[in-house]
């Protein structure tokens, strides 16, 4: 079996083969290889002996994957070859250098530049908060606001545009 | 003892305080929101009361419905937690007025305590050392900016009213004050209905040291030892433990008598912390006195043996205190970790959700002050604590090791929390040294990620659960009855 | 320290070494047979080896099969555990001779206290009561009759490798001594490979009170005060408690120094237990040594802030003791209650099968070291011990309210558990006025039955699910992927 | 909605009214009502209020009916209207007067009588064990043992007749 599993912004080759006995798997992951033993504790609970380490996995399908939990630490693991082919990313405020989107649901607090403003990267423009949090969303790039497309108190979600900025000098054209 | 009360919060604290009710054979009355109608300390007390909308000042926060609640219960006494009223005089005083017993300070001294200026001006005048700082809190930014120049940057922008970090910021040069000031201001409006701000100097590199104190209606005080809670993030704590890696017995006399002058010099009574900074150097100065239940609590109670909330309690209704000050021992080392629902990978941004899979850690010495459960959507409205992980050990490396252990084994998945960001701290070497101060995150996980390295584990059991589930078809969250993620984001547009 | 060691049990006990040794830094081997390859000690350990089938002689029991499962994975030690290996001096021997550590006595030890007679003549010497009784053990039913007769019944038969009341009976007239002896033989041979009996006489009205002892490889002896275990169902403790509420300083002087005596006499290494029947009169007599981790060490661990199995390994690896006698305190009041997966509805006929819901107990001072977990299937070969639960509090009285509200909030659903017939121990008045004896069960709980009075909640919930569930679908354990009980229990015909 | 409701031996009538409101119903059972409130907190857990008293009552179906949680007490409540007609009952050793069948599953240890013995009511027939518990089957009345029919070591389950016997004096004939 062959997948591309996508954990964040990293995408993986898997092949998985049956290593004839009936409860073992070898993986090819990238250049590593994985001998894996499993049993299925409950529908959310692996028991997998990985190399010879055991390690109990719990999974659940949610958004878009498998939540998966291994060692203490959680992943959204996706299949690459079923994602949308495009779609608004979750991720890291830096990451999504044309986006101002928010990056979780929130509430828009304070709007705090207007359309036709110059704005120099990093420049605070819209304030947003979630669970009694603020956060200040920032400038991608030095460039003039276009757009702005929310108002204060609007509920908004990953996604959305926010406010939109005609960069500057585009250094790609 | 009272027959029944009324917890004027939610979540874990509400939870809480319920177990040591039902302990004492007292009756719990809970109040909600719409957005809690299934919360967790809904379903564990013996009765609940709506009392509005999700909105905190229409809820938890609306002094009316909660009176109106526990008159209506019957209820005789209010237990108000931590945040929400906990430290409002008014709803003290509302309390006084109704004739029920509100389980805290009286609502003067919550008062007196709660203007920061008042309380350092009183404090210095019984002898305890404070910060220097602005006497008098202000809603003028440029009267700030004024005092900032004055006093040279860094300062600390703090509320008058505030506590827990809301209202409060460090600004280390004049180009950030301006939005630093008008952002402490909003939060601290919303949050306490009091958008005064204060200045402070900014004490480098000290550790954040508190003590509890107990306080009966008869002028007996106590306090029972320290907490140091300096890792913290955004002015959160986030890692509580005790003894205080700095702790040493004369500073510890030192501290504990400044805390009992504390608690003398305002007519404290019930449960409550007096805050410090301590520098290397051993100084320590007074930064609040926080006159309510402590969320980094259950550290003294294991160390202690001590159920606070059953000793607030009977304070409430007149008991006096059954030990003195040398009655009080402790024992082990207990350190407290916060599961705050927030994305690592996000920049920590809150991570309201539905908790689609929770298998909570267990063993010897291990405690799991816990509001969330499996299947229950964390609502967005509210602080992010899902509630306190909590262990005790002979030592504090044995401490260390449990907590490592306890957090590797906490399953939480649909919601993101900071379970994998306190596992790197619980096992960098500059936490193992004890070498915790306020600034502990910048300076050693300014640049923290995720560690990837068990990111090939995930995809083999995500495989693993592909290839076997043709027999044992996966259950979904949809499949087990319950609304998908962004189904329950009421109106959140998309 | 060892590196890796390998646990030679199951369940609960296995589960709770394996975490004292990951916080430790200790790889762990867990070892199961076909019965339990998803037990929970398989999912707890770092690898796990397959002893053979599920009957206990060829798995557990197995003493080659074990002993190469350590040399095959490289354990440095082997932990018992309670009950299978861990009072069996030829195992403890085997270890000795492959070079691996025995986490426990001398070989010679055990054998020594294992020998009940042998034990007894042993403690005369050294000056510590013994029970009037047989010296030598037989298998001779015509003696142990002619014995009896001498005495005089009441009489007690014991097997002579016994422990946990197996090959044990009470025996108040002669007409049922043919039956009692030759059940309790078969069940001794069974148990212990040993069918040999003696008899005792029977104390009446005794309580039951152990006192905790650790010896280190360098003479130095220390003892964690008593535990009262005087709640027992057919010879096996149901709950036990520390403080015991008949103990008094000068009571505890005496048998706390009547244990150590015990440990020095035997050339006791490592942590045992002293048992001693206490009458009302405050006279005491040596009933035998445990030479292994007790299942009830929990209430002695939350009370002293000891961990008892980190000390056991230590004391292996030969570190001496850190603390003298006067340095051990014990603080407030621990109750611990044993979930037997036994049917009370049904004479309490062990209940194996499929747990098909399971919500632990939680809050401050509680602690639950269990051996299952949802979904998994108990099985019929060991056994009926789920786990242990165990609470601490300031008093026995709000340690009793906290077992109260932990059993009341423990859910175990698909298997039958003793926790009814707990809870109503718990909230009786002569528990609660400390009147614990052995015969406690016998003379309050003879004719407990299960109390109805909530059957109608019950009916309504079944019909609330019912008219509700047509929305959300209520999944049966077939739905969630899991087999129904009965097709479960392998190989049963029906 | 009407239901018959057996628990262990009690058989009770059940009515369901819904009173108007949406998340209400009254019960009337026997001769008790009963208002509750209710919400379905989980699949397997009900969140109620009866009579003004909260309490979480935990559920899942399980053998011929569903096991049920309330205030620390787990029970099997099964509709009388579905059950089957006859069926081996789990029941204490006492209450099938004419059956020596395991209260559990079990294996065989000891056989104590033989076909055409005498014996009395109460006199041990047959040893069982499960989870390293013996127990004593004992005879129901006095009577003469007509058939064994198990072996030692057989593995048994309740509903298995292991011993026949025939009534000495029996009272209804």
């Amino acid at each position: 079996m062959k997948y591309r599993l996508k954990i964040a912004q990293e995408t993986a080759d898997v092949d998985a083969f049956s290593s004839g006995s009936e409860q073992n798997i070898e993986f090819i992951i990238g250049e590593e290889t994985y001998h894996v033993g499993y049993r299925a504790v409950s529908n959310n609970c692996l028991h997998l002996v990985v190399d010879g380490k055991a390690i109990e996995a719990f999974h659940i399908r949610g958004g878009h994957g498998k939540h998966v939990f291994v060692n203490g630490r959680s992943f959204l693991v996706e299949d690459a070859d079923q994602l949308p082919l495009r779609r608004g990313r979750r991720t890291g405020i830096d990451q999504a250098p044309g986006d101002v989107t928010p990056p979780m649901p929130s509430v828009v607090v304070r709007i705090m530049v207007e359309e036709g403003d110059l704005v120099k990267k990093g420049q605070g423009l819209i304030v947003v908060t979630a669970m009694k949090m603020e956060t200040t969303l920032k400038a991608p790039y030095n460039g003039r606001v276009t757009a702005i497309k929310t108002t204060v108190d609007a509920k908004v979600a990953p996604g959305d545009i926010l406010v939109e900025i005609e960069e500057e000098e585009p250094e790609n054209e | 003892m009272f027959k029944k009360i009324l917890i004027a919060n939610r979540g874990e604290i509400a939870v809480r305080i319920m177990r040591t009710c039902r302990e004492m054979g007292i009756q719990t009355v809970a109040v909600y929101s719409d957005a809690d109608a299934a919360a967790a300390h809904v379903l564990e007390a013996d009765e609940a009361v709506l009392l509005g909308e999700s909105e905190p000042s229409k809820s938890y926060l609306n002094i009316n419905q909660v009176i109106i609640a526990a008159e209506k219960t019957g209820a005789e006494a209010i237990h108000p937690g931590y945040g929400f009223l906990a430290e409002n005089p008014d709803f003290a005083e509302s309390c006084e007025t109704s004739g029920i017993t509100f389980i805290g300070p009286p609502s003067r001294v919550i008062r007196d305590l709660g203007n920061k200026t008042l309380a350092r001006t009183m404090m210095e005048k019984a002898g305890v050392p404070v910060i220097p700082g602005m006497l008098e809190a202000t809603t003028d930014p440029a009267l700030l900016y004024q005092e900032a120049e004055r006093m040279g940057y860094p300062v600390l922008v703090k509320a008058v009213a505030g506590g827990g970090g809301k209202g409060m910021r460090i600004v280390s040069e004049q180009e950030e004050m301006e939005e630093a000031c008008l952002s402490a201001m909003s939060e601290a409006e919303k949050a306490f209905g009091n958008g005064s701000l204060y200045l402070e100097k900014c004490v480098e590199s000290p550790r954040h040291v508190e003590f509890q104190i107990l306080a009966d209606q008869h002028g007996n005080v106590v306090h029972l030892f320290e907490r140091e809670c300096s890792i913290q993030r955004r002015h959160q704590k986030i890692i509580e433990e005790t003894p205080s890696p700095a702790m040493t017995p004369s500073l510890q006399d030192a501290m504990g008598n400044a805390a009992l002058s504390v608690a003398l010099a305002s007519g404290y009574v019930n449960a409550g912390t007096v805050e410090f900074l301590l520098e290397p150097s051993g100084q320590f100065y007074f930064l609040e006195v926080n006159t309510r239940l402590q969320v980094e609590h259950p550290i003294t109670e294991m160390t202690t043996g001590i159920d606070l909330v059953r000793l607030q309690l009977e304070i409430a209704t007149g008991k006096p205190l059954a030990f003195k000050q040398q009655d009080i021992t402790r024992r082990g080392h207990a350190i407290e970790c916060r599961i705050y629902a927030e994305d690592p990978e996000a920049n920590f941004f809150p991570s309201p959700g539905l908790v689609l899979l929770h298998r909570e850690p267990a063993g010897p010495g291990v405690r799991n002050d816990c509001g969330i459960y499996e299947g229950f959507e964390v609502p967005v409205e509210y602080d992010p604590i899902l509630g306190k992980l909590i262990v005790m050990a002979g030592t504090r490396e044995a401490a260390r090791m449990r907590m490592t252990r306890a957090l590797e084994s906490y399953v939480i998945l649909g919601i993101r929390t900071i379970i994998p960001f306190l596992i790197d701290i619980l096992k960098s070497s500059e936490f193992a040294e004890g070498n915790t101060y306020t600034d502990f995150i910048d300076h050693n996980f300014r640049d923290w990620t995720q560690k990837m390295e068990d990111a090939d584990l995930a995809r083999i059991a995500y495989v693993v659960d592909e290839m076997t589930s043709s027999a044992k078809p996966s259950a979904t969250a949809k499949e087990r009855g319950w609304p998908t993620p962004w189904e329950t984001l009421r109106a959140w547009k998309i």
